[in-house]
């Protein structure tokens, strides 16, 4: 299986994103500059955390128009596998390819903690290897991890299942403590915390794993 | 704006250069130099480089007296950031500076811009930066301005750091009294770097082209340094221009095609941009060189119109590096940043001539030998007079407890751990991304944070330290301390310190007492280094730290990191296991004067300091080392501000663990609870271990005290069988926790 | 040559975490007549642009795709020519 | 009651790291015409107050105070009388 990491001018979890992928799964993984234009050679797509562009109109709001955005609405469109954690998810709701915005933490600090999630969704191929209703601890690090959406959409996200983390003790004022969701396909997943970082002990916590685990698997088994 | 410039004649008679810093015996100084009275350019050029923040002019002949060199040292003070040996063709690169006057003008960008600084040091010596740590001094938090500048501050550390994916892990904050007006913002910035791609700034190469790359200049920040070397005034709001804003965007644009250029090994030499901007980056390069350079000011790449020569030369934008280059390679840097979006430009060029010389356009607007700025700065031998405070707090060496003082230990306990200055600082680094990087393997909140260095077995520990309190009452004891205490941070993380920075903050040094507090505190310190073998590779003067007159706390901040030999060596202060032994090394006496304690229970200090005996420091670090290396220790903290008591309750709050303690001895309980006494650390140890880690103590030759047990719930310390602290873990770690953020909302 | 006024406020409805904090600030400073707060942007734009008509397309369309996110934000601007 | 509407932009000179990357953005997408970017804050305030030299001093004071950092930032307001 292939990943592609992709790098923003300003993007900094892409070498965590990196090495999640090689150390957990020993897979083939590359770094794909925003300005190249072909992921047709990748099975799976990571949109990693940090500050593309400086995010300084609204977080993601600049990379979404990058040459690279164009392929990565063709490889969803073509049922790929898209990962966008924190920055990169806040990329993906800009680009449209998830419903909502973020805001600003209600405390309006930067947040850096490990919480807990609960898991909401395990019939995604991000989550298989979780059980339904797990608790896992992994960490966050945002400024605008506020997720918002209006009533409408939150009820279209909780009816399809598609709110795939909840937050157990909201740390951002996420609506309906949202951590990450997931589009209707079911190929396409925002969320917030970062599982790259909880890939050892050593490190904090090892619940990241299962996620890039139940990618792999997936794919092994579709 | 200026409308005329002034002639060189105007400048000589009207006693401009006055205005720009310069004495008159500076001025004259000059002219003796260059032959001739300096222009307008020229007098602006000597006056920033030959500034304190500059030059060191009234540091340089003290710092001398720091130990800089040990077998593991590549690089020592002169560069950007000094360079130590780690093994396997690896060095740690690391340096502590201030951005203490800005952040009192505007604390969110002067600290913010603090740390872009003290990354492109590290950067620009072609090392990776892998963390960042910072060490902070406020007024006491009851004060509203006060609690602005910390929200401040903290926010804009977190943003730059954060944004920049380098994770801040460690650091201290203090809130004392003498801050109130002038807190200090130093950052630190460690990197990591192969030996062979270690960059110098140097203007090698005779025709080689210097090269401008990064951000464009504006007027930003101009006379920074020479305002860094102010006290601060009522008139200081109205400098307010002197603040630049940072844009960490652009420096980690900055900072990865930087890494880019160097691995294509076409640099001959690189410097930022940091104080003088321009005029620093440009002649120190040269002098470093011993060339000459020659720049083209219409070449610079700038953000507003109609720019003079001065403002070119002393602006201070930030996220800009000065580069000299092999010649014909031009445009493979030009490639480089151009993919990042950045500029880069060919300014000037490598001359075999030693003169300063610098064009706009056509016409030469400065021309003097590079000596002249660098080399030939005036150095001055300060007075030095030992203050009668002095002596006054040496003749006091207890306190008078009474009894009511003493009547309830538990709340003594739980009023120092509320106390803003032991109380958790999670508020603080909750704000810092402290895990990008996926290395980091001891987070902020046990004594040294730990970061490891991927593809090895190795790691690295880090610190900041620094108690301005001390220093201020025995500034040379207080300084040994400042050392010794880093080192025992370090040491209980599971490393072996190498080396340290030095961020040297103090009030005004034309003050004979604050030269004496200064001098003092390096003959400290350098003893200390000594003695534990961590030379000083690098450091920055902050002076004329005073407000109203008023000059703060003497405050050298130390900035150590140490060698992780190998991860499973890697130890936390939290209590582990219920069982576990818990050991005390070390000999407590009644060290009560100049405390946490004696500030929070009789709300003064005075006195003596705790006294210091480095070769027992040494020894007690030994034994910790040596215990950890043969995987005897389960946590490990040492006993700092508030003593034995608090140095518990913390190992409890940080494993969420109990204790159960029994001591005897012939000191007051209150003395040995909170007694500050120094070379001490607490152990808790498996009770198979016991036996084997008493052993090395008793071979090493320290005290060692088997004190009590790991349990569940409470902290319980007896004294003579008699209960004096009993107390639910859960009620420590709510006045520890809560403290902080309850004084912010 | 125009100029552009962008002011972009959060929709009605979407809560208003800043605004909020600097409303209490406000109040905890002694300013008791605060009522509500809002905290939006507000965005200069100078366009090289003759005409009035293209100058406000332009705009609308730099506001719809990329200065604003209409899930969360509305905007309304004012244009006026300006010579350099 | 009145209502303030408080326009907090950049002192000129100040490095604008916000608008620069918006501009760029802008030209990306095509918008060639764009020449100048700046961003800044849009305040609205509701204030219980009667009188229009009140209101317009108590905002003065808001601003200076808390809402703008006048180390790099400047201002100007607007006030409009409202009736709730
Ligand atoms: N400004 C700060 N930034 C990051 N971490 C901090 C800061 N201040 C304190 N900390 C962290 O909080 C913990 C306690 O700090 P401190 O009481 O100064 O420790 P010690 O007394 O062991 O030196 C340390 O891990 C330290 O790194
Ligand atoms: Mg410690």
């Amino acid at each position: 299986m292939r990943f592609a990491v992709i790098v923003f001018p300003g993007s900094n979890c892409d070498i965590d994103m990196y090495h999640a992928i090689e150390d957990v799964l020993k897979e083939p993984v590359d770094y794909v500059w925003h300005d190249d234009a072909d992921l047709s050679s990748y099975d799976c797509i990571l949109l990693p955390g940090g500050f593309s562009y400086g995010d300084y109109l609204r977080a993601g709001a600049i990379a979404r128009f990058s040459r690279i955005m164009q392929e990565i609405e063709k490889a969803a469109d073509q049922g790929k596998l898209i990962l966008g954690v924190c920055n990169g998810f806040q990329i993906l709701l800009e680009a449209g390819l998830l419903p909502g915005a973020m805001q600003r933490n209600e405390n309006l600090q930067f947040i850096c903690s490990t919480e807990s999630l609960i898991i909401e969704n395990n019939q995604t191929p991000f989550t298989a290897e979780y059980a339904l209703r797990e608790e896992i601890r992994i960490p966050i690090a945002h400024g605008e991890g506020n997720y918002y959406c209006d009533e409408q959409t939150l009820k279209e996200l909780q009816q399809n299942s598609q709110i795939v983390f909840r937050y157990k003790n909201n740390p951002n004022g996420s609506v309906d403590d949202i951590a990450g969701i997931i589009n209707k396909r079911g190929n396409v997943l925002g969320m917030m915390p970062h599982p790259e970082r909880a890939i050892s002990d050593l490190l904090g916590s090892p619940d990241g794993k299962k996620l890039f685990q139940s990618i792999l698997k997936y794919w092994r088994e579709r | 704006m200026m409308h005329h410039q002034p002639t060189p004649e105007e400048i000589f008679e009207q006693k401009l250069y006055k205005d720009m810093g310069l004495s008159a015996q500076e001025y004259g100084r000059i002219v003796k130099l260059i032959g001739r009275r300096p222009n307008f350019v020229e007098t602006g050029l000597f006056s920033v480089m030959w500034s304190e923040h500059c030059s060191y002019k009234t540091s340089k002949p003290v710092l001398k007296r720091f130990p800089t060199k040990g077998k593991q040292v590549l690089q020592g003070p002169g560069e950007g950031a000094g360079i130590v040996d780690i093994g396997d063709n690896q060095a740690v690169v690391f340096k502590i500076e201030s951005h203490n006057h800005p952040s009192a003008i505007e604390p969110y960008q002067g600290a913010a811009t603090g740390v872009g600084g003290i990354i492109r040091d590290v950067f620009s010596m072609g090392a990776r930066p892998i963390a960042l740590l910072n060490s902070l001094r406020f007024g006491p938090l009851s004060d509203e301005k006060v609690k602005y500048l910390f929200k401040n501050v903290v926010a804009g550390i977190a943003n730059y750091g954060n944004s920049m994916g380098i994770p801040t892990v460690g650091g201290e904050v203090v809130f004392e009294e003498s801050y109130r007006g002038n807190p200090l913002v130093n950052a630190m910035c460690v990197g990591i770097i192969d030996h062979d791609k270690i960059q110098k700034g140097v203007a090698k190469g005779i025709g080689n082209p210097v090269m401008y790359v990064g951000a464009s200049t504006g007027r930003d920040g101009i006379h920074g340094a020479t305002f860094a070397s102010e006290e601060l005034t009522e008139e200081s709001e109205s400098k307010k221009p002197s603040v630049q804003v940072g844009d960490p965007f652009m420096e980690k644009l900055l900072l990865e095609a930087t890494l880019e250029l160097i691995e294509l090994d076409i640099v001959e030499g690189i410097q930022d941009m940091g104080a003088a901007g321009l005029t620093s980056s440009s002649s120190e390069m040269a002098s470093k060189a011993g060339t000459g350079i020659e720049l083209d000011l219409s070449k610079v790449p700038r953000r507003e119109p109609g720019m003079t020569p001065y403002e070119i030369m002393l602006s201070e934008s930030q996220e800009r590096m000065l580069v000299v280059v092999k010649k014909g390679k031009e445009e493979d840097v030009k490639k480089v940043f151009d993919k990042w979006g950045l500029y880069s430009a060919v300014i000037g060029r490598v001359t075999d001539d030693g003169m300063y010389r610098l064009l706009d356009g056509g016409k030469i607007v400065a021309e003097f030998p590079v000596s002249a700025l660098v080399d030939e700065a005036p150095v001055y031998h300060m007075p030095s007079q030992e203050p009668n405070y002095f002596w006054k707090n040496q003749s006091v060496d207890s306190i008078d407890l009474e009894d009511h003082h003493l009547a309830d230990l538990n709340k003594i306990l739980l009023d120092l751990l509320a106390s803003p200055n032991i109380a958790s600082k999670e508020w603080v680094y909750k704000q810092y991304d402290h895990m990008v990087r996926t290395s980091t393997a001891v987070k902020p909140g046990s004594d040294a944070a730990v970061i490891t260095i991927r593809g090895t077995r190795k790691a690295l520990a880090m610190t900041t330290d620094g108690n301005g309190r001390y220093i201020y009452l025995d500034p040379y004891t207080g300084g040994a301390i400042a050392v010794a205490e880093a080192a025992r941070n370090i040491v209980c993380s599971g490393g072996k310190p190498l080396a340290l920075t030095d961020g040297i903050n103090f009030g005004n040094p034309e003050k004979p007492e604050v030269f004496w507090q200064f001098e003092q505190a390096v003959d400290g310190m350098s003893m200390a280094c000594k003695v534990l073998d961590t030379p000083v590779i690098g450091g920055n003067v902050s002076f004329y730290n005073e407000t109203s007159g008023k000059a703060i706390y003497p405050t050298p901040i130390v900035g150590m990191v140490g060698l992780v030999s190998d991860l499973a060596h890697i130890t936390t202060q939290g209590l582990k296991n219920v069982g576990d032994v818990i050991i005390l090394l070390g000999d407590t006496y009644n060290e009560l004067t100049g405390t946490e304690f004696q500030k929070v229970v009789l709300g003064k200090i005075e006195g003596k300091v705790p006294k210091l005996d480095l070769d027992k420091e040494k020894k007690v670090q030994e034994v910790v080392l040596e215990a950890i290396r043969n995987g005897y220790v389960q946590s490990a903290h040492d006993l700092s501000d508030g003593g034995f008591a608090l140095a518990i309750a913390e190992s409890c709050i940080s494993g969420e663990l109990g204790a159960r303690i029994n001591i005897s001895n012939d000191l007051n309980p209150a003395s040995f609870l909170f007694s500050e006494s120094q070379s001490r650390i607490l152990l808790s140890v498996s009770p198979d271990n016991v036996e084997q880690v008493k052993k090395i103590a008793a071979e090493i030759g320290v005290t060692y005290q088997e004190i009590g047990v790991v349990t569940s719930n409470t902290l319980e310390i007896s004294y003579h069988d008699v209960l004096v602290i009993d107390l639910y873990i859960q009620q420590l770690i709510k006045a520890w926790k809560e403290a902080i953020p309850c004084l912010m909302n | 040559m125009f100029k552009a006024n962008v002011y972009v406020t959060l929709r009605t409805g979407v809560l208003d975490p800043q605004g909020k904090a600097v409303r209490e600030s406000l109040l905890s400073l002694g300013y008791d007549e605060t009522q509500e707060v809002r905290i939006g942007k507000f965005i200069e734009l100078t366009l090289d642009v003759d005409k009035y008509e293209v100058a406000k397309e332009r705009v609308r369309e730099m506001c719809e795709k990329l200065l604003v996110n209409t899930v969360i934000e509305d905007y309304r601007f004012e244009l006026k020519e300006v010579t350099l």
